[in-house]
């Protein structure tokens, strides 16, 4: 590992630490909610990139399969389920149903 | 379109209202914690201790060649029978909380999915058995491979065939507690044979966490789309006769 | 060099979700903010065991962040489906709606 | 074959096979738990038994030795909690049967009584593996994993009553216990950072003055008093245990606070007792202080008796941490048998509480204290259970509470600590304002209306309370045994190779 490789690696690892920083700040940050799950899955997928820089495979696959690959659309299903009633049903076919409580 | 707007708005009018107040102290706060954090992690003595030199020298009779499952399924296999039945805690709870979502009144799946859902299935089913069976020595394992498992149920749930919902909770059940039965029975046969709980004869204990393995990333896959699919089968209302269970205060 | 950047990359991770989980209101942003407190903890364990030899590298604290990641997601999954019936239970419009759905539902079997 | 010394076990495999089976069996749940209970206070005597001769154990579990495995304790502590639990365990599945069977032949809501009884019993289950696993672990972090499944557990019961106010009270208590586990994996995160090993014993030895180890302290500290709930932090405790079901409310109460309070203990005075200043101890006093006088003051100001009993709660956890203080100056091992005394005290005499609370609820559906005058023509034995653990509260002569409270006494006053005596004294004298607040209406104040009784009371709600209530009582009388029990060697000196074979 010579000194150009290292100093690659450290240029990496700056950038990547700062990607996974800004995406934390906005995801919680964010004023939509739906943005937020969105930046949350980039950041999970982030985090597997950073598990497979420290040599730590096993964790990577399992960050980007259940961190960002099923947490997100949890969150995701969660959100649709409590705004189904609330402010308006989206139906499957896009017509805007009324919605009497607003 | 109005109606959005007006939440966006009282939405960040309401964040700013927040803003002024308490943050500033919480934010002197967190700032002060960070330093202090930071300070701590700098002053720990440099050569980082690590029980890789431990883990290296009994990995031969642990039964499989990846250091981390070799860990996670033999050295501290207690841990994660708990962790397991962690696992299952979390799918009791969100059915004991509500029922799944009756399937919405769609009119028929579009085709593409259904092809899609009919060519991915099989894929998923060999993908995530070969990552659980890649576990013994390579990258991969029960919670990886279950995953993946996973998400082929989920795309079935997705897909709006009649039959997911409607399916009674037994064999549901019996799925998800296969990992955490496997582990129990792998305990007590540890006890009566070897003399110690979860201790596993060196020469096949490589069949037993394969084994368990197995048993495992199953109960893994059908707990996560159990989570995914937000409350007990609908399969389970049959049992309970209907009444409307108008929420009258003084529940016991 | 590396454990260092990481290390405090977590550290900060650990208090963006502290944080984020005592200011924000809703239950969704809180859960948000319990994974990043998570996910920041995992990455401070795991800078510890980082070693420039890829023979060298101890499984024990990735052992104990895949047990952490499992946890976390069964907690995340327990909060969100309790938000949610918290949300359909306090609602008008969704309570009239499910009790009917329910009541088709009864019909069909 | 199966050597003795795998008794140890067996309180960590009963319930959790239990869980399992009545979790697919859902018919036969009621009797896998009475079989896995009674099997786990069965192990609980037979532990006592062996510990009383061969002292300490240690169990490495898979055969593999403390710095790469994990290993189980038995030590004087740990089986007094054990047994308590035990104790505990049988009494709560008898009333949990009889509450049931109660509720399910009502017919206001048929079809959620039975949801309920059929998840309780795994929840339940689970709840009492945690419990075991969590006093007898001797890894810190496979202590955090038994915490998680305790947390989670709880909050799965506290919501099983489906009222929405039951599941808002049990979300913020999984997200408190959430952030009340995450600091304590951040303090276990820098333990292993500065040692890299994570048995007690071992850590024991090492443990030294380094910033590593003070901001670990700091964090598993902050978290684990979270989830005790003391005073500034218990805004979670009395929402959560008022809205249960009766024995959800009496598991919550009686033994899942008590858990992570004897992890604390057990971090502050087995493990790291050297590296602590005397500060610290007087901030736990300090907190314990305004835990007992805020907690019985809310708890004078409630309407409802079960928000009352869950106040008192808050209250009675406050002297635990006056003991802090105290037993820094006394010595540790009087220190574990004043605060445990208490503990196991208080464990029985809250269940019997919560047990007749739930009692009364059931059988007149309400629980406005004004409107109890004349229960006790209907319920005599839920009506005399809630006094005797009333007098435990209070710390009146034979009851356990009073040989805590006349220890605690003893040590401040000898050590000229008057602070905490006045606390004592004040704290006993609110407890008595309420539970007079609720036995004056009991039995003084006579019936005006006739009450409607919903239906005739059952035996096993009734006396599984009594025999509560009469336990703590009478365990002042036997003292001197649990005491024993802390003299034989309160931590086991085991010979370890680092590094040792298999």
């Amino acid at each position: 590992m010579d000194a150009g490789l290292t100093y690659i690696y450290t240029c990496f690892d700056i950038v990547l630490s700062a990607a996974l920083l800004w995406l934390a700040w906005q995801l919680l940050r964010s004023t939509d909610i739906f943005k937020a799950i969105i930046f949350f899955i980039c950041f999970g997928l982030l985090m597997s990139i950073a598990w497979v820089r420290m040599h730590a495979p096993d964790v990577a696959l399992a960050e980007a399969a259940i961190g960002a690959g099923l947490t997100g659309p949890l969150f995701l299903a969660a959100l649709r389920r409590m705004e189904l009633g609330s402010r308006k049903e989206r139906r499957i076919d896009g017509k805007e149903e009324r919605s009497e409580d607003e | 379109m109005v109606r959005r707007n007006e939440a966006k708005m009282n939405n960040r009018h309401q964040t700013k209202k927040r803003l002024s107040g308490l943050l500033w102290t919480l934010l002197l706060l967190t700032i002060f914690l960070a330093g202090l954090l930071i300070w701590t992690v700098l002053n720990i003595p440099r050569p980082l201790p690590s029980l890789s030199r431990e883990t290296a020298e009994y990995l031969a009779m642990s039964g499989v060649n990846n250091p981390v499952t070799a860990v996670l399924l033999n050295f501290r296999g207690y841990d994660t029978m708990l962790e397991v039945m962690v696992f299952l805690l979390g799918a009791m709870t969100v059915w004991s909380i509500t029922h799944a979502p009756f399937p919405a009144r769609v009119a028929n799946p579009s085709p593409v999915q259904a092809t899609a859902v009919r060519l991915l299935t099989p894929l998923v089913c060999l993908i995530g058995g070969y990552l659980i069976w890649q576990g013994a020595y390579q990258t991969g394992g029960a919670f990886q491979g279950g995953a993946v498992l996973s998400a082929g149920v989920v795309l079935l749930l997705i897909s709006d065939f009649i039959w997911v919902p409607r399916m009674h909770s037994l064999p549901l059940r019996l799925g998800m507690a296969v990992g955490p039965l496997l582990f129990v029975i792998l305990a007590i046969w540890g006890v009566i044979t070897e003399g110690s709980l979860l201790k596993l004869s060196p020469e096949n204990a490589w069949a037993y966490l394969l084994f368990l393995e197995a048993g495992c990333g199953i109960s893994i896959g059908l707990t996560l789309a159990a989570f995914f699919a937000g409350g007990r089968p609908l399969g389970d209302l049959r049992e309970e006769p209907y009444k409307a269970d108008q929420d009258d205060g003084e529940e016991g | 060099m590396t454990n260092l950047l990481y290390s405090f990359t977590g550290l900060i991770l650990f208090i963006f979700g502290f944080f984020a989980l005592i200011v924000c209101a809703q239950p969704l942003r809180k859960i948000l903010g319990c994974n990043v407190m998570a996910t920041g903890i995992f990455l401070f364990l795991v800078a510890t065991s980082y070693r420039a030899d890829a023979a060298a590298i101890d499984p024990v604290p990735q052992a104990m962040v895949l047990t952490g990641i499992v946890v976390s997601v069964s907690v995340t999954a327990v909060a969100l489906v309790l938000a949610t019936s918290i949300r359909q239970a306090s609602d008008p419009f969704i309570a009239r709606r499910k009790k009917k759905a329910k009541g088709d539902a009864r019909k069909k079997q | 074959m199966i050597s003795a010394e795998s008794w140890i076990i067996v309180p960590v495999v009963a319930p959790l096979s239990g869980a399992l089976l009545s979790f697919l069996i859902r018919r036969g749940s009621v009797i896998i738990s009475m079989t896995a209970a009674a099997l786990n206070g069965l192990a609980a005597i037979i532990l006592v038994k062996q510990f009383l001769q061969a002292g300490p154990a240690v169990y490495a579990i898979g055969g593999w030795n403390p710095p790469l495995g994990i290993t189980l304790h038995t030590d004087g502590p740990s089986l007094i909690m054990l047994a308590m639990t035990a104790v505990a365990a049988i009494a709560i599945c008898l009333y949990a049967w009889g509450y049931f069977s109660l509720r399910i032949d009502e017919p206001v809501r048929i079809g959620r009584a039975e949801r309920q009884e059929s998840f309780f019993w795994p929840l339940w289950m689970l709840q009492l593996t945690a419990l075991n696993g969590l006093f007898l672990s001797g890894d810190i972090f496979n202590l955090y994993v038994t915490l998680e499944l305790l947390g989670i557990s709880a909050a799965a019961l506290a919501a099983l009553s489906g009222k929405t106010s039951a599941l808002i009270a049990s979300l913020r208590y999984l997200l408190v216990s959430l952030l009340g586990s995450l600091s304590y994996l951040l303090g276990v995160v820098f333990i292993y950072k500065t040692y890299g090993v994570l048995d007690l014993v071992l850590l024991q030895k090492m443990a030294g003055m380094e910033p590593g180890v003070i901001a670990a302290l700091a964090f598993m500290s902050v978290g684990l008093l979270l989830k005790t709930a003391l005073f500034p932090m218990h805004f979670w405790l009395p929402p959560a245990h008022a809205n249960a079901l009766a024995p959800v409310s009496s598991i919550l109460s009686g033994l899942v606070v008590k858990a992570s309070f004897f992890l604390l203990f057990r971090l502050w005075f087995d493990i790291f007792s050297p590296v602590l200043p005397a500060s610290a101890f007087s901030l736990m006093g300090f907190l314990g202080a305004g835990a007992v006088l805020w907690g019985a003051i809310q708890s004078l100001r409630q309407k409802r008796l079960k928000l009352l009993i869950a106040y008192s709660t808050v209250s009675q956890l406050g002297y635990l941490f006056i003991a802090f203080p105290l037993a820094f100056a006394g010595g540790t091992s009087q220190a574990w048998s004043t605060v445990l005394f208490m503990a196991a005290g208080h464990a029985c005499a809250k269940i019997a509480m919560f047990m007749a609370a739930g009692n009364i609820l059931l059988h007149i559906g309400h629980d406005r204290i004004k409107d109890l005058a004349g229960i006790r023509a209907h319920l005599p034995i839920t009506s005399f259970a809630y006094a005797a653990a009333g007098v435990n509260l209070i710390g009146l002569p034979p009851s356990a509470g009073f040989v805590a409270k006349w220890m605690m006494l003893i040590t401040a006053l000898s050590t000229h600590q008057w602070l905490w005596a006045l606390v004592l004294l004040a704290g006993s004298l609110l407890a008595a304002a309420y539970v007079f607040k609720v036995t004056s209406q009991l039995f003084v104040i006579p019936p005006d209306t006739t009450l409607i009784m919903r239906h005739r009371s059952a035996p096993l709600l009734e006396w599984p309370a009594l025999i509560l209530a009469l336990i703590s009582l009478l365990m002042g009388l036997m003292a001197p045994y649990p005491l024993r029990l802390l003299e034989i060697g309160v931590t086991p000196e085991v010979v370890m190779l680092l590094g040792g074979g298999p």
